[in-house]
Order: structure tokens, then C-alpha cells, then sequence
């Protein structure tokens, strides 16, 4: 098969069950770590489809039925660790998960953060649970790696802490920086050598990061949301709007080049929270 | 024309258990890109049937495409494909290359483009069988066509001398008497009928009058058709003696058997698989008995 | 012809609310009995639907009737009723001192017995409007009258001239083309159209080919059929300007809301009933915004 | 409304969502005990439609979505109690609650027990989670009322501990009697006074009694199941055919007359397990 390209890890295939070992709270969010001894190791913004094992179903709605898609937010030895806020019947019965409980995964899929090009210094943007990503990939790229972080409020705001020295914008007021997170990204890209910036939020944040690169001339990649049935090319439905056409986001993405986005790609219903 | 659970002959094609994907439902190109090479070793389905394959390129609905229903799916895709040129070019390789036989889903705005890709895929030995889609919701004709019997037959009439292969017909389900569809294509020479397509369904946006789907109307999928497939393909074996493949909503092996009991030679599995890719092998084996629950795997 | 949540007038009822009760899915006699005058203190419709009543009595089907589905209830009741003469006698009275109005939901077998049932409740004044079932799926001719327009039309041409009273007709959702039904419905002198009723569906008893229900197939109901009722309603009223009672699936206020924006008038909950028979309460709270979530009761 | 007779305790109208206070394990059976501070005191046979107030549904088969039927076991002071075993997804989901979960509750539905007619003694005869009824009529009929009980093997037996001075055949030998508990049923009709027996239990369990009581010219009371929707006359769904023809069980039943019944009663798939 001539597309199977190298370009990213291949994840075992068929759903498999792995027990909860672990949930932590942080402020409005929730970590949720489970086991998975024999699942590749994830590269930095690849994702996971996840079901509840059980009662997946019931909730409000009678949803949820399908499974849906999570960035990992970090791997260690041999465990993958998730960012949870309940928005509606899935995440809500993620949220219920303790530890003993199974969990059912597919992953990791789709393709991740590239590594910032000509020598540029990486910043990390991230919006609400959107910071989820962003976590490994500082890992990865060094914990100097500065991160700046936007929050609703200062329950969300702990989510921060996830982070390494992270600087924090919150609409409140009631953490770090008053206002919007690309005020402090603005601010950065300003100051420092040249830069390539890694983003991830909502939709909103997402377009202004774009436009804000364009306009300083720096390359984005941006990890984008949309509604996802299967994860893995199957369905067609995930589609977003690119240069290239609509293409199917969680095989091209969830990571996308900001030079082949435009303001359409993030003003769809269903495309993010 | 039934077989029990064992190696199914159907239309001639010798296959290693009745389950089959839906059309549409399995993208094995990018699966494998997914999945890599597990995929072919484990590969879940008996035979193939690759997306539905139109005349000119389509690049399918806006999004969004999907909005989740109680215990099921409600889709929007309005029939992506490379066209004709793109698919013999790219994808039949591709899919050639699956260690099972290969089934085309074609569909037509017109006989004469439905002749036209049944004349293109006549002499390709990588195709074991066509299916027509004449009964898919998103697109204007589909509807109308896979709705009466009389525009099968003529579709039919048209089209069975192009070819030697089996010619399977996808049912449509919103129709006033599908049996009778399913006669009339037997009657003009259809080798097999598949159904249940997707039912027509509809969502708002939330909080407005607006349609949710980029499409406007959708097709619901998943456990919640699953008894009205049921009744389906029970009233239509009743109505042909040509195979029927069974599908909707099929989640188990107990599944997979009722629609056989009712009839059909093989099953499909569509939505299941997007719980999980591998669904099809847990449902075969299931269906063969050999399956046991597996252990938490972490 | 639509309305708000605010209090509808439909085909000159006054209502205290958009909600009312599906055909069939609600004994207010029996309900009597289970609840005592607490059922009338807080009835929970704002017109009341009696349940199909044919011109001879009926058994209905033999048990089982029901069977549940994902997200969904199948049944084969078949109908059972007194007959017009223990109707008149026996259920009329009672029902005529429910506090709202009462729509008498009737079924013949041929016109004639349509015609004699729309007579015999024309001179009632304690009928406020008649509703034709040409749509039920447990009963040969329902099939096939609700699912071809020109069969519509001749049944209404012969029975509109014999009442003054609104008469009501319940499309069956298991039809190629519903607005078109629906709207030679209204050309014919419909008042009014109610949609959707179960769509045809089936479960085999476990382990066995035979059917579970005693009367082969079923109608499916619930939130399974939501999406797709939402599409036929939208279809519907983009085809007639008389008024629509929807139906299918409603289990909260959005929902009925949803219909609402789809274009009904007035929206009816059946087998949500069944989970708490007050539910048309809450539905019709919530529609109107004065819901408040109700605290642990124990 | 004419129709209205006097012959029942009738239920608020509406389902109430009332908090589980315990859970309690007996053998195979769970004893789920509810407050219902509220609501009527239920005859002896009147049964309640249950349902988790959460994830009611996304069990096995995606299932369940409607309430269940389940009769009173007893109702001391402002609480109920139900007797489950986990047959299907309904019941398994009721048998993962706990205290403090919620359940929403209609009833007391139905027709119970009516007393022993003309100085009769009365026998109770259960089998399996079918003794459930019983226990309430035998605090009403006194604590000397004989109970003759039926399980399948030690495990279930455990249950007749929840009546008084139980006689207990078991299919296995594993406890009192090596048998059937309608063997024990013939002795009792054949050594005492004339009796009314009162019989809850599998359907074949039943048409023995049925059977066994015509022989003896014993009159029965029978509570008997049947799927059931809505559980109180609305959907037409429960019926079973006596001789009066098809009528609703939750509304004429669950206790039927004996000689109103013949073995067609007995036979359906659905009624009862
Ligand atoms: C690649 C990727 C990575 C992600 N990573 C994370 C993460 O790390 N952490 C995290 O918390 N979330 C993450 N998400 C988002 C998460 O997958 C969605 O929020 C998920 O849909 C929530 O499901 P839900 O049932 O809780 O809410 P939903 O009810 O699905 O609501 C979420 C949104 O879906 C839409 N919606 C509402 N009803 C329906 C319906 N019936 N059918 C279809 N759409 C509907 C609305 O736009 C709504 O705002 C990620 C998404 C993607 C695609
Ligand atoms: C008046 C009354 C009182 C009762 N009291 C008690 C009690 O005290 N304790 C107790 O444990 N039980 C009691 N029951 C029985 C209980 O209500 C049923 O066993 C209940 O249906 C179990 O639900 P489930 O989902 O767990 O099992 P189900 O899956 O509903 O299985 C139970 C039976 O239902 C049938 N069935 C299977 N699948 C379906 C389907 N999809 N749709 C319809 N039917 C299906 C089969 O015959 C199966 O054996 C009572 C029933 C009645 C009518
Ligand atoms: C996302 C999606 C896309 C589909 N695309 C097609 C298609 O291209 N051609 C077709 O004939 N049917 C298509 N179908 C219908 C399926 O083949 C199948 O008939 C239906 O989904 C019922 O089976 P299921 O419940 O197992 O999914 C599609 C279904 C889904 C869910
Ligand atoms: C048990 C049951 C009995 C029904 N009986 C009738 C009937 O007698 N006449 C009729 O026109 N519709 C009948 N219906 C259909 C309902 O009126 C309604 O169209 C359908 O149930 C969809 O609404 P719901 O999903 O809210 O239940 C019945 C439905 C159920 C579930
Ligand atoms: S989620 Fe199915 S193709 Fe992307
Ligand atoms: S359970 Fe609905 S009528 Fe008896």
C-alpha cells in the first residue's frame, strides 16, 4: 500500500481494555491514568479514541454510544495519562471512572506535533483543556520551553500546574494575566528570537493564534477539535476545511500546519467546545 | 440460499465466514496507515467492499457530517471519492492487495453513469463482485430510484449485460415495500440484495432551527435500526431467492446469527466498527463459538 | 401554523399547552385506576387521544407485545378495543369528564367502516375532533392505505363530508415519499396530520427463528426513532400548511421543542410515558421554562 | 369514572426518584431497601416499576431503557424493600446500587392478595425470587402461616430465611427437601384443614399449583409475571389469557384467580423467567 507512510506511530489494532489505575483532580479537570503495558509509546499530540468498558450509554440524552477522542497528556512507563472536563455524556461518564475500572482504548492515532523548523525557539499556547497536549510535548522539547496558558477561571487555572512554569492569562482575573492568552503570546513573539508556535484550545483561541502567527510570520501548528466517530479514517466524518480540501482530521491531523488553515476551519459547529 | 455460521459460498465467491463491512464503513487504505500492518494479518472481513466509487470526483457534504443518536450514529458524508480515474488509479491497488476478495460499491446520477462504471470495473480481475447503490439517502436519486421498483428493473435492464461478475443491489430502507424492490431486482438479473441502508433522520442545531448536518438530512445508523433491519431483510428473504448480505446495527455474534436465521448468507458490520476497529473479528469468532471474553489487557 | 410554547390553538381548540398524549400509549381509564383523582388533579395533556377504535371488538395480538430495543420499545398490541358500540357506552362517558378536550382516534377496514365510525361520533359533542389511523403497523390495511396518496385521497373524500369536526390523519412512517401522503391528505380535506407512528421492525425469540411477538412484526418506538421523526416531520411541513402533531421519541422539553421548530403545532409523548406516566408533565414545564430539577423524594 | 373500584391502594401519580439506603446480600438475592417516606403502604402482591435514576440503559445489548416490575417484599416504616436477582441488564444495573443512589419508583401498582375465602387456612408455596410477595402476606396472615419454598441450589436458598419458619426444597439436595417444592405442597394439602394456597414463582412452578390445587378443590392465588412497559394499564403490553379472554396483568393482576387460569397462562416466552 503506497500511502502507508512512516510518519507516525501505529497503534495496535482493535479496541483494548486496560484498568483504570489512577484519578486525581485538578481544579475543574481530571487526570485519569490507566494502564497500557503493551501499547506503543505515543509521540506528543497523537490521540486516543475512549469508551467506558462498561455503561457506556444510559447517560443523558441516552448518549454516549460512540467512543471519542482524547489527547494523551503524558505516557509514563507503560501508563497513559488523560485530561478530562465533563461537557457532556462521554466525558461525564469518564469523569465517573475509578481505579479497578476498565477502560477501552484505540490508539494512539493520528499524527502529532512536527519538531519547529530552521533552529526556530518553540512556544506553547494552550487553551482550557487544550493544554492537554502540550504537556508531552514540553516534556519533549525541554522544560525551559515556555507556555502560556488561558483559563475561564481559577478552578480551571489549576489545570496550569500540569505544566512546567507555565504563565497563565485568565478571563476573571483571578490568576496570573488578566485578560486573553494571545495577549501573552503576542507579547513573546514580540520579544524573543524567532519562533514557531504549537497551539491547542478552543476555536476561538485557536483562529486568533493563526491569524497572530501570520501576522508575526511565524509557522503554527495547531491541534485542532471535530466531531469524531471512529478515529482512524473509517467514517469520513471529521472532516475540516484546508487548502487541500476538506481532509479527514484524525488521520491528516489532529495537528495541522496554520498555512493551510483558514477562519473557516474553526467556525463549525461540532468543531471543538 | 442460507448458510449457518460455516464458509459461506456466495455467488460463487468461496469466503472464510459470513462477516462482511458495510460499505462505507471501513476505509482499509487508511486503516492501514492507522493500524499498519496488523491489519492485513488479522484482517476482520470475508470479503471487501470498498466506499462508493462515482463517476467525477466528490469531495462529500460540508461538515459537520455526524451527530450521535440514542444508540446510534446519524451520518452526512455525501459520498467522498476520488472518481472513476482515482480510483482505478489509486485505490484498486491498494485494495487489490487485501488478502480478501474485493467488492466495488458503485452508484450512478444516471443509468448511463452507472453503465459506464459497471463497464470500467467489467474487465478488472481484482473485482470479485459490483454492488449499486441506489439507495443511498444523501443524494438526490438515490432515493427516488432504490424507492421504486420499476426505475431497478430498468437500471438493471441496463446494466446486467455490461458484466459477468455478480451484480449485488443496496436496498434502500425508506421505502414503501421493499420486498418488492428486491423481486424486481432478481427479476432483472441482480445476483444479490444488501440492506439495510441507512434511515432517513434529521437534527437541529442545538438551540436553533437549523439542521445540525452540513448536509441538511442524515442516515441513522447502529443498534437502534437494528430491529427494523430485522424485519427488513425477514419480509425480503421471504420475497427473492437470490443471497441477501444483512446489515444494521450488528453488534454481536447473536446479532450476526438472527439476521441469518432471517434469511441472509452474509452480514455486514458498519457503526460497530467505530467502537472498535477489530469488531468484526470478536463477531465472527463469536458467531463460530470459538470466542471467549478476553481479560483486561493493561 | 406553528406555534411557540405558549398556550396553541389547533384547528380551533383552545390548549393549555402543546402537549399532548401519542394514540394508544395512554388508558386514562386505566391510569384512573393506578392513581385515583390525583390523575385528574395534574393531567398531564392538554387534549387526550383515546386509543384506536374499530367498528367490531378486538382481542389484539397474542402475547408477547413487547420487546425491548436499544434505546426503544417494539410492540404488537393489534389494536384491542371494545368496538364503536362498548366504546360509546363504556369509554365515552368516562373520557368525556377528563378535564381537556378529547380527539377519538378510529380504524376501519375498508372505507365503509371508516365512514361508520366518523359518523357515529359526528353527532357527539363531547368529540372535539376524529383522528384516522391509516398508519398502523400491526394491521394489514393500515400498511398500505397510509403508505399511497391516492388511497388517502379517497378515503377522505368519502368521510370528509360526513362531519364538521377537525379529522386528524396519522401518516405511517413507513412510506417512499410521506409528504406526499400527507399532502394529498390535505388536499382532500384533512385538518390536520399527526406523524410519526412506529416504524415496522422485528426481534426473534432467543435461540430460535420464530418471531418473539405473538404478532410477527412490531413498531418500534422511542428515542431510537427521534432523528428519524424529526426528518419526516420537517419534510411534512414543508409540503402542507395544516397543522402537524409530531411525535416520536420525545423525552424532554428540547425535544418537543425541536418538533416545534420542525414546524408541528402540537407535540405528543407516547412511550416516554411509560417511564413516568407524569412525563408530559415535566415535558410540558420544561418546554414552557418553569422546570425546576426536582430534589431527592424519599 | 365507573370503572374506579376501591379494590387496591393507588399510587401517586407519577415516578418519584427516592434514595437507596442499603443493600444487603442474601445467597444469590440482594435485598435493596429505598426510602419512600411519602408514598402509600403497599398491599401484599402490589408491585413498583423500578428504575436507576442514573444510567438507566448502555447495559449488555444497549439495554435497559423501560422500568421493571418488582414486587414488595416488605415496607417497614417509610422505606421499601425489593428482592432482585440479576437475570438481564435491568436487574443487574438495579444490583450495582448503593446507599445513597437514587431510584425512581411508581407504585403501588396493581392488585394484591385478597384474603382466604371462607375460613380457609392459607399456604404460602414460592419458588426462587418469587417468594418476594410472600413475605409481606405472611407478616399480614400471621407469623404461624406456613411457607413452602422452592430454590434451585444452596446459593439461592439462602433467601427463605427472609420468611418465617420456612420449609425449604431444594432442586440440588442441598438444602431441607431433595426436590420439588410442589411435592411439599401435596403433603401440606393432603395432611390439614381445607387451605387456600397463595403461589408466586416460575411459570411451570405455577401451573403445577395451578394444577395440583384444581385437583385438591383448593382455591389458588396466583402472582404471576409478564413483561411489562408502563405497569399501569397504558400500553396494553403485559396481557396473559384467562378465562375472561386477554387482560392486562398490572392492571387486573399480578395476583389472578387460579381458576381463571389454564396452562396457556403458563406457556408464553416472556412471562416470567
Ligand atoms: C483529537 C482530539 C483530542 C481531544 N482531546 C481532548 C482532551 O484531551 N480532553 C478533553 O476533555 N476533550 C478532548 N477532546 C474533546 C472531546 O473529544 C469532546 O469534547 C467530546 O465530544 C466530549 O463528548 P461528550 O459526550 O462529553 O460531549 P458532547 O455531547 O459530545 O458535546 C461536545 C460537543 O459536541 C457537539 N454535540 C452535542 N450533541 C451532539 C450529538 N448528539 N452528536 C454529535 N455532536 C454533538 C456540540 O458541539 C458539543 O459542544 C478532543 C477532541 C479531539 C477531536
Ligand atoms: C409483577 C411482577 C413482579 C416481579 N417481581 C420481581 C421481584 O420481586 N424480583 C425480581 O428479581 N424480579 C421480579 N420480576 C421480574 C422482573 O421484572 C424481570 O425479570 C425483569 O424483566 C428483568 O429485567 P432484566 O433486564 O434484568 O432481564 P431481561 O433481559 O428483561 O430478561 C428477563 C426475560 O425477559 C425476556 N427478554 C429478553 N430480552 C428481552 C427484550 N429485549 N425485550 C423484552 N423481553 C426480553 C426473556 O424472556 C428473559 O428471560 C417481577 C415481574 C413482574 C411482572
Ligand atoms: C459513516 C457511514 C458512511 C456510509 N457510507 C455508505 C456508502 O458510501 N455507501 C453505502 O451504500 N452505504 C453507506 N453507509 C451505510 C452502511 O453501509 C450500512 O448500510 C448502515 O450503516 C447500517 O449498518 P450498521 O448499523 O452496522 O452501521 C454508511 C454508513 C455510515 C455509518
Ligand atoms: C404500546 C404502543 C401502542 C400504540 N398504539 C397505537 C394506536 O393504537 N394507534 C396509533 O395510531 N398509534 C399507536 N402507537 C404509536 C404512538 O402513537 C406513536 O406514534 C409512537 O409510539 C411514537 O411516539 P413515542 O416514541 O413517543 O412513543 C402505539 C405506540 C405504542 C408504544
Ligand atoms: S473520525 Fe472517522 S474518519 Fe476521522
Ligand atoms: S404493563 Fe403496560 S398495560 Fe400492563
Amino acid at each position: 500500500m503506497t500511502e502507508t507512510l512512516a510518519d507516525r506511530v501505529v497503534a495496535p489494532f482493535g479496541a483494548r481494555v486496560v484498568p483504570v489505575l489512577e484519578r486525581a483532580e485538578h481544579g475543574a479537570y481530571l487526570v485519569l491514568t490507566c494502564a497500557d503495558r503493551h501499547g506503543p509509546e505515543p509521540e506528543p499530540g497523537q490521540f486516543y479514541m475512549l469508551m467506558a468498558a462498561r455503561r457506556w450509554g444510559g447517560g443523558a440524552g441516552e448518549r454516549p454510544y460512540l467512543p471519542r477522542a482524547f489527547s494523551v497528556l503524558r505516557a509514563p512507563a507503560g501508563t497513559l495519562q488523560f485530561l478530562l472536563e465533563a461537557v457532556g455524556p462521554a466525558t461525564r461518564r469518564l469523569c465517573e471512572l475509578d481505579a479497578g475500572d476498565g477502560l477501552s482504548i484505540v490508539g494512539p492515532l493520528g499524527r502529532g506535533f512536527r519538531p519547529p523548523r530552521d533552529g526556530r525557539r518553540p512556544v506553547l499556547c494552550g487553551g482550557g483543556v487544550g493544554i492537554a497536549p502540550l504537556a508531552l510535548w514540553q516534556d519533549v522539547l525541554g522544560p525551559g520551553t515556555p507556555a502560556l496558558l488561558g483559563f475561564r477561571d481559577a478552578a480551571h487555572a489549576a489545570g496550569s500546574a500540569l505544566l512546567r512554569d507555565a504563565r497563565v492569562a485568565c478571563d476573571d482575573g483571578s490568576h496570573g494575566h488578566h485578560g486573553l492568552v494571545t495577549e501573552l503570546l503576542a507579547a513573546e513573539l514580540d520579544a524573543g528570537a524567532p519562533a514557531e508556535v504549537f497551539a491547542c484550545g478552543p476555536p476561538p483561541m485557536l483562529e486568533a493564534v493563526r491569524a497572530l502567527c501570520a501576522q508575526h510570520g511565524a509557522p503554527c501548528q495547531l491541534a485542532l477539535e471535530s466531531g469524531m466517530a471512529c478515529g482512524y479514517g473509517a467514517c469520513f466524518g471529521c472532516v475540516v476545511p484546508t487548502t487541500r480540501g476538506l481532509i479527514r482530521l484524525c488521520l491528516e491531523g489532529p495537528v495541522l500546519e496554520g498555512s493551510e488553515l483558514g477562519p473557516e476551519a474553526f467556525a463549525m459547529p461540532g468543531h471543538g467546545s | 440460499m442460507t448458510c449457518a455460521a460455516g464458509a459461506p459460498d456466495f455467488c460463487g465467491l468461496r469466503l472464510a465466514h459470513p462477516i462482511i463491512n458495510a460499505y462505507g464503513t471501513f476505509d482499509a487504505i487508511a486503516a492501514r496507515r492507522a493500524f499498519g500492518d496488523a491489519l492485513l494479518e488479522a484482517f476482520p472481513f470475508s470479503a471487501y467492499v470498498s466506499k462508493t466509487v462515482t463517476v467525477a470526483p466528490r469531495q462529500g457534504n460540508p461538515p459537520p457530517r455526524l451527530w450521535e443518536v440514542p444508540a446510534g450514529l446519524m451520518n452526512s458524508i455525501g459520498l467522498p471519492n476520488r472518481g472513476l480515474e482515482g480510483y482505478l488509479v489509486h485505490d484498486l491497488p491498494q485494495l487489490a492487495a487485501l488478502p480478501v476478495p474485493l467488492i466495488v460499491n458503485v452508484m450512478g446520477f444516471s443509468r448511463d453513469e452507472v453503465a459506464t462504471l459497471v463497464g470500467a470495473f467489467a474487465p478488472r480481475e481484482e473485482v470479485s463482485a459490483l454492488e449499486l447503490n441506489v439507495s443511498c439517502p444523501n443524494v438526490e436519486t438515490g432515493m427516488v430510484m432504490g424507492a421504486d421498483p420499476g426505475e431497478v428493473a430498468r437500471l438493471l435492464q441496463h446494466v446486467r449485460p455490461l458484466t459477468d461478475k455478480p451484480l449485488i443491489v443496496k436496498l434502500t430502507p425508506n421505502a414503501s415495500d421493499v420486498p418488492a424492490v428486491a423481486r424486481a431486482a432478481q427479476d432483472a438479473g441482480a445476483s444479490a440484495v444488501s440492506l439495510i441502508n441507512t434511515l432517513r433522520g434529521m437534527a437541529l442545531r442545538p438551540g436553533s432551527a437549523e439542521p445540525w448536518l452540513g448536509g441538511g438530512a442524515g442516515g441513522v445508523s447502529g443498534p437502534a435500526v437494528r430491529a427494523i433491519a430485522l424485519a427488513q431483510v425477514s419480509s425480503v428473504a421471504a420475497a427473492v431467492s437470490v443471497p441477501i448480505i444483512a446489515m444494521g446495527g450488528v453488534q454481536t455474534g447473536a446479532h450476526a446469527r438472527e439476521f441469518l436465521l432471517a434469511g441472509a448468507s452474509l452480514v455486514a458490520v458498519g457503526t460497530e466498527s467505530f467502537r472498535d476497529p477489530a469488531a468484526a473479528r470478536r463477531i465472527a469468532a463469536e458467531l463460530s463459538g470459538s470466542y471467549g471474553a478476553p481479560a483486561l489487557a493493561g
